[in-house]
């Protein structure tokens, strides 16, 4: 294709993305838009892989059967959402397999909250309410980007990690009404997940890169600062139905901007995590990783049992 | 308690149902796929259900103040009567399998009898279960062809695997005292009428599967009677941790 | 309590020793020579002597009725203040001897200066303490030695280990407020003064084994203020099954 | 030799025994005392070292700080007799290694009670009291059996087992006295390992095999009924001590021989587990042999490194 062609086809291609139409796996698009999207969508669906750990981790020893079951359901939907977000990303032409690579040679990035600890079962409610409320955050929006396939697995996604934002938050309710004990375990895990889940939201706008062409794309609508100061709106009053407090000496609400003020994130630390020095990076590495290497016999084996009902099949056709 | 053989009966059921899902659910994120995280994930979500029904009843029956999660992670090891067969570790995705493979068809046979159960809640767990249980049933019959079938690899570890727990399915099909008060009252499901079956299935799937039919006939028993093998005390630990260090609260 | 300092002070001390003795517990039998099952046994029994001294004397510090055996197992995780490399796994017997290495080498330098408390009880303990600690370093130099100059794969194995462990050795150098206060008072060791002494020795020791000394400057920590990594959680379950389950009772 | 020396110097050799002089490594003995005592040795020696499996099992739960120091020192004291018996055993002529290998292919065999599993805490009494309790039956004979560093590994041996015989009666006195809930659990043991520590003594003396030049050499010196005879009269007035009960309605003091008589033991069981076919024959040696090849490396490690420092010597020596 000649470059006035190309230039074209873009042109066609943000006029549909300004119309809201969605782009399907079939339509012709940029190179730059397909990698972005592959960087994100596998980004997200790694994201949900390694999620599954921290709250894995709490499944032998969930309290009460309810919460055992809930618990099992909720990983259950992350491994869910993971699969449904690696078959989207497949539709941009590249496998799982490869993925997958990305993934366990650290090419690729996950959400670096999972790079925490769960040390307690408050951690589970925790995760729930704040790390699931601040991926909401991020994620309600992407029902409306601009490629179909990711739009629609977002849709299913939404919907199921509002029901678990909602799980996480009474489970917090619970312990906060709970024994002293109980109450002090919520504190604690507030305490602990509060500062890294308003990182989640991502570095500071002056910080962040590619920001400017994903608003074109749809694949954010709003600036990181923004999602962040709309998480902090909306949880601080949640925390303090239940009486518990945001470990934040600089919180308050502002009466003018009609949002609540507060201190500074120490991004050092974020860094930190991001760059793999996080407390349990390493361990979340081995854990994916070994999984892997241990089920290569078990892949290996229906590999070979699909070829060899295969090679059945056309025998008998003959 | 009024109906003690009612009670245990139910526990000899839920037990085996309790320890399985615990040994499931200590895989997810581990699995060799995501396909299979999610299956397993999903069988041990399955027998939780399950267990929640038959311990609810049973603290019903029992008519005390003792709640579901009071006989699921309060009990002492020797009261748990769950078969041996359930509480072998994952060493690794064919033992995984095998025991799984192993319990279902078990466990499905038993579900078909229950539902003739004279008990209505018995009955209708069974039948709300055996829809789950025929899925278990399929996923690990299949599994168990792909492995036996697959590779010179996965050949071994599968006949490993399955010669390793052989001993432990007999057991199945034991019965204690309140086993045959229960089969006496039309209640309980006679076991002892599912063993021949139980071995045509198995021995035909396996064979289906390429694999040998173990020929030992020695076998390995206790569980029903509350003595286990090493590895179950271990499995507490982590089940009733939470129970045990922070006793009588709500979660 | 009147002392506090001087109890959070004894707690940061001891829960190394309880834990550390646990995991050298968990191999007693599985050991790669009989020589060696013997020496990690005898670890543990001496760790754990240690420990026993040290939270008796807490005990009496505390002033009620806790005994040391309410010390050791029935606090909750976020309550223990061990440090973080020695909660690690046996991964293989490379992490043992790596975990164990990084640990004497500290905890000899440490009981040196401890033996000069002011604190008399603590003075003795280091004392009797300080002997079998130099036999544990000895034993776990020398098994870094053979190991690093052994075979390749034994290089290959005990490189990866001290790799992994070294983000888990700067944390040993951390002072928690009780620290700071009973430094003040002449009571406890200033740890900020072994890190120096503590690095050249280590690095000493690698260099001999024809090991390459980490160069990562990231650390882990979180230890010393109850923040563990996910493995302490299983350990804990095992450690306090009995005083869980059974609890208020003599042995 | 001509037979007739052989002969000569067989008949020297029962002239020394029967003196109740000791036979020493560089002293002639006939074949047949030589591969005896390697037998029996070995067998003696495994047991100590499984022996360490079922009691290891506690180590990580033992109750309370002061039993968990006691248990870890009994199960080093085992490691520590299996020690001294091989090193024993390998004066005759044999390696530690031609033995472990006897021990991990089933060639060998070793006390088929540490082929029950320890199912609760009491298990820890039980075998002292019980196991143990067999155990130095069998073995106070055997400080003045006619093979030197046999007899001289027995007299440490006995003496430390006769201290965790009394240290396992001792944790039984605790439990029985205790809570009801504890005083169950020791019964429970009790019922468990009464059993199994009766076989300990061996088949009834019409099964028996050896026996005789056993009993001629003194490696052997009461018959197995008589040994297991010694060991319930001694065993029951104990158990009435702490109030619990023998788990066998057939048992009643016989005023007439003096002794306790006893009900049938089951021996279909005995030769079940000798057979392999024990709770926990496959486990034990499943840890065994999977301790011994994660061990490879490291043994090999450790004589290179030797052969290394070997190598390093004489060259400086050169």
């Amino acid at each position: 294709m000649s470059e006035e062609q190309i230039k074209n086809l873009e042109t066609q291609f943000e006029a549909r993305i300004a119309r809201d139409e969605k782009i399907e796996p079939k339509d012709w698009m940029p190179e730059k838009y397909r990698k972005t999207h592959i960087r994100q969508m596998s980004q997200h669906a790694h994201s949900e892989i390694i999620g599954m750990l921290p709250e894995g981790n709490w499944i032998t020893r969930a309290p009460s059967l309810r919460r055992k079951v809930a618990l099992l359901a909720k990983v259950q939907d992350e491994a869910g959402h993971g699969l449904y977000l690696y078959s989207a990303c497949e539709t941009l032409g590249i496998s799982r397999n490869e993925l997958y690579d990305q993934l366990h040679t650290g090419k690729a990035k996950y959400s670096s909250i999972f790079n925490y600890p769960t040390v307690t079962w408050a951690d589970m409610g925790a995760i729930g309410w704040l790390v699931d409320g601040a991926a909401i955050i991020n994620q309600v929006p992407l029902c409306n980007t601009s490629y179909g396939p990711y739009a629609r697995a977002m849709v299913r996604v939404c919907k199921e990690e509002s029901f678990h934002q909602r799980q996480g938050y009474e489970i917090m309710i619970k312990l906060a009404n709970g024994t002293p004990e109980q109450k002090e375990m919520a504190q604690d895990a507030l305490n602990r997940w509060w500062w890294p889940s308003l990182m989640m939201l991502g570095p500071t706008d002056d910080k962040s890169v590619h920001t400017e062409q994903s608003m074109k794309w749809k694949l954010k609508r709003k600036s990181n600062d923004d999602l962040r100061q709309q998480f902090i709106d909306q949880t601080v009053p949640q925390a303090d139905l239940i009486g518990l407090t945001i470990p934040d000496p600089d919180l308050k609400w502002n009466e003018e901007t009609g949002h609540y003020d507060f201190g500074e994130i120490n991004w050092d630390e974020f860094w930190q995590v991001v760059k793999g020095h996080g407390p349990m990076n390493k361990e979340r590495m081995k854990a994916r990783v070994g999984a892997w290497e241990r089920g290569e016999w078990v892949r290996d084996a229906a590999v070979a049992y699909a070829d060899k009902k295969q090679n059945r099949k056309e025998k008998q056709a003959v | 308690m009024k109906n003690q053989n009612l009670y245990n009966y139910i526990l000899g059921i839920a037990d085996n149902s309790l320890i399985l899902g615990q040994r499931m659910g200590e895989l997810t994120g581990h699995g060799p796929s995501l396909e299979t995280d999610i299956a397993c994930t999903n069988i041990s979500l399955d027998l939780f259900g399950q267990v929640r029904s038959y311990y609810q009843y049973a603290a019903k029956i029992a008519g005390d103040k003792r709640t579901e999660d009071d006989i699921a992670m309060l009990r002492k090891e020797r009261e748990y009567v769950n078969v041996l067969l359930v509480e072998q570790p994952n060493t690794d995705f064919a033992y995984t399998i095998a025991r799984q493979f192993l319990f279902d068809v078990y466990h499905f046979m038993f579900l078909t009898e229950l539902q003739k159960s004279r008990d209505v809640t018995l009955s209708a767990i069974a039948t709300k279960s055996i829809k789950e249980v025929s899925y278990h049933q399929r996923f690990s019959s299949d599994w168990i062809k792909r492995l036996g079938d697959g590779t010179e690899k996965s050949k071994s570890k599968i006949q490993n695997a399955i010669d390793s727990l052989w001993t432990y399915t007999d057991e199945l099909f034991h019965q204690v005292e309140a086993d045959k008060v229960m089969v006496g009252e039309n209640i309980g499901v006679d076991v002892t009428q599912l063993k021949d079956n139980y071995y045509q299935r198995v021995n035909a799937i396996l064979t289906e599967a390429m694999l040998e039919v173990p020929e030992s006939k020695w076998f390995q028993k206790g569980g029903k009677e509350g003595v286990h093998t090493e590895h179950l005390g271990y499995l507490l630990s982590d089940l009733q941790y939470m129970q045990r260090a922070y006793p009588n609260m709500d979660w």
